[in-house]
């Protein structure tokens, strides 16, 4: 199969999952509406009526681990290929992941002893 | 196998195999094999009432649980379930599945926000601190598997588990792989987003009707997709004495989907800060180690 | 002739820039976290569509990630995440309009008028790009990647001791 | 050609956008969604320069690796000076960060 072809076969299973979907919605639609009861919308928060909504300021308690995994993320990127040619390529291969990788490591050790590795 | 043959089969085995996980998810909770289970649920949560918070955000309430089972949908796509059985065959698997399954975790922050719930919003958060911690461990071990075949075919995957299955060449990369599948359909022990006990239900507790129904079948397929995963790369996928291919696929894709639940039904849940930093302190030095591992056991 | 590439390259190129317009028109926070999420999603597309498999691939997998993450930092530092408050967030609007507007007719006139040559048709095949791709790291971009291994390692340091050094001056 | 000019004029748009989120927004983090969007809108012209002009030239995927990886460390550094910013000073608008000025 041409690599085209297949993206759009991709494409079009995602069109029709969302068809489906919408086709469900429909259904349900269909068989009655939402009977209007007071406090019936209200989230569940363990028998309290949340009189306030959600989307409020909130502490995000592992954000030194997401500041470590955007930059820490982005040795995937190279390492993909790099699994590809590995062994056409031998041991110059694993010497230069080696080094690239040891560097990152070193990164990791270094947030590690910064304390980033734990709740904030 | 004709087009046509091998299309059926796939629909077959996936809807079978769903209806088989859910039965397997009900016994894990409720200690009884129920075989009607699954289909009583499934109408129940079809002719439940549609209750929408008051205030929610439209377009994600809509949209998050589409993007859920469509994502899942394409993972299973590109799955071979037998020699030539593929429905796509990618020129980079092995890298859309992992592109696949990080927007699970986008589709449960999605619905998180939608509800405008404080502990939907609290789940989803959760659900992206365990993408932070099983993301880079997932990775490295699906690289080793590339490394091995030199391709990221999964056919290739495959094909390159001819003399010895993956699980005994890279067993530290199996390990991590099989952690963070748990971790990925947020299975207890890693049920973090969805936790009945501390979260009332976390995510899905304000979803009723068609949009729970969604996530729950999505749900399931997700854990099937994963143990289709986990057989492919690491299980010899449809290889074996005997019988044919496909039967193969699915009795291991069954005895690891078994495997999921029974050990989520012996462990206690584990702590998203827990899991963070096991992760990063073990798991991505272990993912490291394994790549080298598989790096010098190639080139000798 | 109108081919199926072009066609599929105009409709994600524009659901891209719908997407990336609506990021700034949304005062929810979470809301344009996604819609850029959604639009990079979209340039991953036009990846595919252009038929660098890997680069859409590993466009889509990073950026779901990295929009997530803006959404947290977004959650933490914004006064009024939900956009209930209805915030007037911007300044030097009219010049930013105008900048933005100069510039792509700019660069629209420049693409239109260049000389671009012969349009190749040949090229690899999507195993084959996984291949060259990982020849080139490996040997003529040797320096580079491991300049990037570097670079990597400063943003990690320096986002690390920016973000956390008060915190651990007082503890411990 | 068509193909080319398509992608180029996409684009460019993009980078429009992108700029004049920049150059409009107070707030930290969505200056630096704009600086993302450029960076996306550079990344296509990248790709659409490999695949419509120079096929075998891998630099240029390579290339696009490269600002990937700007935007990522440009996504982490950002954040960190987000978060100092709002430990110091209560909040991230750079309206109020005179102080940061050479």
């Amino acid at each position: 199969m041409a690599p085209l072809t297949q993206y759009l076969l991709l494409l079009g299973m995602g069109i029709t999952t969302a068809g489906l979907v919408w086709m469900l919605y429909l259904i349900k639609q269909s068989l009655g509406q939402t009977l209007d009861e007071p406090g019936k919308d209200i989230p569940a928060e363990s028998g309290n009526l949340a009189p306030k909504p959600a989307w409020l300021r909130y502490h995000v308690h592992y954000y030194g681990y997401a500041l470590l995994f955007l930059a820490f993320d982005m040795e995937m990127a190279y390492m993909y290929p790099w699994a590809v040619v590995y062994r056409e390529v031998g041991i110059l291969a694993l010497l230069d992941m080696g080094v690239f990788l040891m560097i990152l490591f070193l990164g990791l050790i270094y947030t590690w002893t910064q304390l980033g590795l734990k709740r904030q | 196998m004709t087009p046509f043959l091998s299309g059926f089969m796939i629909t077959l085995l996936f809807v079978g195999g769903v209806y088989f996980v859910a039965v397997l998810e009900r016994c894990s909770m409720t200690g009884n094999v129920s075989w009607s289970g699954p289909a009583r649920s499934f109408l129940l949560l079809f002719a439940q009432e549609e209750i929408k918070t008051r205030k929610h955000d439209k377009v994600f309430f809509e949209t998050a649980p589409i993007l859920f089972i469509g994502v899942i949908l394409l993972t299973i796509s590109i799955l071979p379930f037998s020699r030539g059985s593929v429905v796509i065959d990618l020129g980079t698997g092995a890298l859309f599945i992992n592109a696949a399954l990080v927007y699970i975790m986008v589709a449960l922050l999605m619905a998180g926000w939608a509800v405008n719930g404080v502990y939907a919003m609290v789940g989803g958060w959760r659900a992206l601190a365990q993408l932070i911690a099983y993301s880079m461990p997932v990775v490295m071990a699906l690289t080793a598997t590339v490394m091995r075949a030199e391709s990221m075919f999964l056919t290739d995957i495959v094909e390159s588990q001819q003399s010895l299955w993956n699980i005994l060449y890279q067993p530290v990369g199996f390990i991590l792989f099989y952690i963070s599948a748990l971790a990925i359909a947020f299975l207890p022990p890693f049920d973090l987003p969805v936790a009945e006990g501390e979260l009332a239900g976390g995510v899905w507790a304000d979803l009723t009707g068609a949009r729970k129904l969604l996530f729950r079948l999505g749900r399931l397929a997700l854990v099937l997709t994963l143990s289709v995963a986990v057989v492919v790369l690491y299980l010899g996928g449809w290889m074996g004495p005997w019988l044919p291919g496909f039967v193969w696929t699915f009795l291991k894709t069954l005895l690891v989907a078994a495997s999921f639940f029974a050990v989520g039904h012996f462990i206690p849940r584990i702590r998203h800060d827990h899991l963070l930093e096991y992760n990063w302190k073990y798991g991505v030095p272990l993912a490291l180690y394994n790549i080298f591992q598989v790096g010098v056991v190639l080139l000798l | 002739m109108i081919s199926v590439q072009l066609i599929l390259l105009i409709i994600f190129g524009l659901a891209a820039i719908w997407f990336g317009w609506r990021v700034f028109m949304t005062s929810s926070m979470v809301r344009s976290a996604l819609s850029l999420l959604a639009s990079m999603v979209a340039i991953g597309i036009l990846f595919l569509v252009m038929e660098a498999e890997f680069l859409g691939v590993l466009q889509i997998m990073m950026m779901g990630t990295e929009m997530s993450i803006m959404a947290i930092f977004m959650m933490m530092y914004m006064m009024d995440p939900g956009g209930l408050g209805q915030m007037d967030m911007y300044h030097q609007k009219n010049i930013s309009i105008a900048a933005g507007v100069i510039v792509t007719v700019f660069i629209v006139g420049a693409a239109l008028a260049a000389d671009w040559g012969t349009i190749a048709t040949q090229f690899p095949g999507p195993h084959e790009q996984n291949r060259l791709l990982g020849m080139e790291i490996l040997k003529r971009s040797m320096m580079i990647f491991e300049t990037a291994g570097v670079t990597i390692l400063t943003g990690m340091i320096a986002s690390i001791t920016v973000a956390l050094s008060i915190k651990n001056s007082v503890e411990k | 050609m068509e193909l080319l000019i398509t992608a180029l004029i996409i684009a460019a748009v993009l980078f429009g956008i992108g700029l004049y989120g920049a150059l409009s927004q107070t707030n930290l983090v969505m200056i630096m969604m704009g600086i993302e969007l450029m960076l996306g809108a550079a990344m296509i012209n990248l790709v659409a320069f490999w695949r419509f002009l120079h096929p075998d030239a891998f630099s240029l995927q390579m290339f696009v690796l490269v600002a990937m990886t700007v935007m990522a460390l440009e996504g982490a550094v950002g954040f960190a000076i987000a978060t100092q910013r709002f430990r110091t000073s209560g909040t991230v608008e750079m309206e109020e960060s005179a102080e940061l000025k050479g």
